[in-house]
């Protein structure tokens, strides 16, 4: 059964250094409160992995917190370049950062194997691009039955897997929905799981289009109202989509990154 | 989020009633036909495929790779995961369901791209550009979902800005497989979809032609040249024999699409 | 889009003498009416898709509908036996029915791969059973970065698939709700595809852990009132249960088949 | 449906105080412990689990193949798809989800099967009996969930009536595995359930050998002998040097599970 626990006692029992780390959430109930909190808590040589590694994977990545990136599209929504992700890649700064690129399509069902138990995926992906000979984790197979020749792509099972929902109960049953993405399998895939909500409650009332995790498949749940912002939480709040556009000034410069990781996350610590 | 996006950045050329992004959007919104299902990138191609269901297209499907399947916004969404996709579509479902539900299987009939780099047989780069992969001179994006809109969508259409930059004689990264090298490739890949149908630019229009698989300029924007089409491309373009005229935007488009624009700057 | 037709025109237009047919609903929205009007219509040699050929598909073999059965459970739920799908295996009678025999799971991911435009399917399943040997549609595969050996099932694709559900506006979108079974993939495997109805509504009201299925992806929706009975529609109506237990009775005795077959199939005729 | 249900049509034996049935279902709550999840088929298994989660098992987690997990039924369920089941459940899932992301990841402790034959390595028959495949003398349900719940929940309960039709030497057909024929068949054939822990029988419990995984008789119900469990028995049934003696179904085991079986007849 999922245990209730603050924010900052849940990273620091289950996001390990060297840890593969998955935050998920699709534009939409983006876990940056914990992100957030990893930073604090100064965790280095993790394997980040995201479909989408957008803002709060650009933080991490200036925060020198990530050795490698498992991903498939790496970019400000709507804005433009993630210029933390691009100076660590380009320039090797804070560290080099390693990277393991696949397609939304590859990435989704990476997550549906390893929420499946299985050891890969089959898809329709891939074939004729240049992913096939850079990406060691992208095979061909042949279906037995037609003698097609289709792609294969490994499970995801991240040490730890971190999402952001509107509520829970205080079994640690969890609730979520609007776009789900691929939170779910993000969750099921894991060894361990970190869920921040934005409210905890006596009972969970159906909402049309919710996913459930049951209590027993989540390690741990915080209450961190707000922990999405500058994401959004459908129902509690909007997205915040000037702070996406300044998010691009403050990133396009090491000094000014600098500062606001000290002002913005160092010094705020954790939520209560 | 549609590699799309990576040409957002550029500025437009403006002209004296309308903008080069004005002319490539209603160009692109044309493309799309009542009662069909658009796989639909955030950025110009979002834009496009709302000022289509806004004026001859009501019927038009869009489906969002977030997971929205018919949005119906009365605003331009501000990101691929806008809570107004959610709100207004007819099933929201999960991002592994929309890749192999609904797009995998080929039900999608128009999917959108954008490219930071294309080649003569519509191949795509949206990963990096100079340097090497391991240390690029500028680090793109990357795939998103484009490789599997490219193979799957019946077929495609190819919105970007033609320079020199971006019209290049070979890509750094196929990211998104147009043609390959020609006739015969996309078979051999069991790419199932039909391909990049047409290519529209601030400048014109290209399209395939029919026996070589290679783009062939077949329209230009008003204003536009052959000659600058030829400049503005990394190889030696063909030209049709009768380069059309495009149709410039109308009232009602440019209308529809600056009211649909102007939701957009509202909602920052 | 979907058209709006009649259950007998539907019928008779989209399903075929020799066609693959998925009738589909897990205990609840099975959909029985459009099972008997395809009695009603004499369709021959059919091979009959479903993981639990309760008791329509023991009045479709009864009625001498069936050549071919491919399924993971013939049982008639709570009670026993199907006794038309016994004789038909034990005695052949009416007529001989061919099985393809497989697990529950492997029909579910056979449907997943024909819904996903996949030729196959990969799962956990099978391994050290005789269903291995004596079916053919099951094989070996191996995953390409473990090396584990794992069990392969080809995609289902029938040619149509006919559901059952609360509802549908006039557009011929359509929305089902409470156990939703492998309703979705089944239709969205097949060629074309019926959905009877409760109720034709102006505008589908979302309702938790609801599927709906845009019109685009549907063939045909009929507006059949109680077109589950003695299934059930969460919301409409209740299983009756009595009706399954009656089966027992009706269905042991090739005479009294036949008899419950003229009186209550062919002498009553399609719903208006 | 789990291949449970096809022993329900034969009639329970009769105690004084209560029935075989009534001894056996007790006996299978007692295996369902608080806060673990179990695997669920209609009939005796269902049975079974209500009563524990009635009784000392508060916490249990009802999975049904139906996609209801977390079922919380205040009556007995009359089908896997009861209505009740979908009402109370934490959260519904389709049927290929319920078998690939909940059973096949091994996330369930314990799945309950019937048998219409089982071998000593506790291999079960749920398919056919007598006569070839093609033209059988009794064509059973088939396989269902059964063979995957075999593999992969974390362990297995069964319970069977004992008797020499159904405690059989060789098996007409295997659905589901136990042991394959001993130790090391279950990991070469990459099942990732540790197996069958106890079967249940209406005459006592049999228990895997550790080291031989052959089935051993280890308890025996009240009033039944080893005398009585061999003769029921088509192999030479192995019994523990120190046969125990099941407790017998309590007040209370009794009354709620009368209970439960009362909401099951009203229901009808």
């Amino acid at each position: 059964m999922a245990r209730i626990m603050s924010l900052r006692d849940a990273v620091a029992e289950l996001v390990r250094d060297g840890d593969t780390v998955a935050l998920e959430g699709f534009t939409h109930l983006i876990p940056f409160a914990a992100g957030h909190e990893i930073i604090r808590q100064g965790r280095r040589d993790l394997t980040l992995v995201r479909m989408t590694p957008d803002v709060v994977y650009d933080q991490l990545i200036g925060a020198g917190c990530a050795a490698r990136l498992v991903f498939s599209w790496g970019g400000n929504p709507g804005v433009g370049s993630l210029h933390r992700f691009r100076d660590a890649v380009e320039h090797g700064w804070p560290g080099p950062l390693e990277l393991e690129e696949h397609s939304h399509a590859g990435m989704a069902n990476r997550y549906v194997a390893g929420a499946s138990g299985l050891p890969f995926a089959v898809l329709r992906g891939y074939r004729g691009t240049d992913l096939v000979e850079r990406t060691a984790t992208i095979a061909p197979i042949t279906c037995p039955f037609t003698g097609e020749e289709l792609t294969a792509v490994p499970a995801l099972r991240p040490d730890v897997t971190v999402v952001h929902a509107q509520r829970a109960d205080r079994q640690g049953n969890v609730q979520l929905w609007g776009i789900t993405g691929v939170q779910k399998e993000a969750v099921l895939a894991a060894h361990r799981s970190l869920v921040t909500v934005e409210e905890l409650v006596d009972e969970l009332t159906p909402v049309p289009g919710d996913v459930v995790l049951p209590s027993w498949v989540v390690t741990a749940v915080a209450h961190v109202p707000g922990g999405a912002h500058p994401s959004y939480a459908q129902g509690y709040s909007v997205r915040d989509n000037e702070a996406y556009r300044r998010w691009d000034a403050v990133s396009r410069d090491r000094d000014a990154f600098t500062a606001w990781l000290d002002a913005d996350v160092l010094a705020a610590g954790a939520p209560a | 989020m549609s590699s799309a996006e990576t040409t957002t950045e550029t500025t437009a050329e403006t002209s004296a009633e309308w903008t080069a992004d004005e002319m490539m959007t209603v160009a692109a919104a044309r493309q799309l036909h009542d009662g069909t299902a658009c796989f639909v990138g955030i950025g110009l191609p979002s834009t496009a495929a709302n000022l289509a269901r806004a004026t001859h297209a009501p019927g038009l499907v869009l489906v969002y790779e977030s997971g929205c399947i018919g949005a119906k916004p009365d605003r331009l969404p501000l990101s691929i995961g806008d809570g107004v996709l959610a709100d207004t579509a007819d099933a929201v479902v999960s991002v592994p369901e929309v890749f192999n539900y609904w797009l995998q299987p080929g039900r999608i009939d128009v999917g959108f791209l954008g490219a930071a780099q294309l080649d003569r047989f519509a191949n795509i780069n949206t990963t990096m550009v100079g340097g090497t992969y391991d240390a690029p001179a500028v680090r793109l994006p990357g795939a998103g979902g484009a490789p599997e809109i490219a193979a799957s969508c019946r077929e495609v259409v190819v919105v970007v800005r033609q320079s020199p930059r971006t019209f290049v004689r070979e890509l750094e990264f196929v990211t998104s497989v147009g043609f390959g090298s020609g006739p015969g490739d996309r078979e051999r890949w069991g790419l199932r979809g039909a391909g990049p149908r047409v290519v529209i630019t601030d400048l014109g229009v290209l399209e395939p032609d029919p026996s070589t698989c290679e783009l062939t300029l077949t329209s230009l924007h008003p204003g536009a040249t052959v000659e600058q089409a030829r400049a503005a491309t990394g190889w030696d373009l063909r030209v049709a024999a009768d380069v059309a005229s495009t149709r410039p935007p109308d009232a009602d488009e440019l209308r529809v699409l600056r009211a649909l624009n102007a939701t957009l700057r509202a909602g920052s």
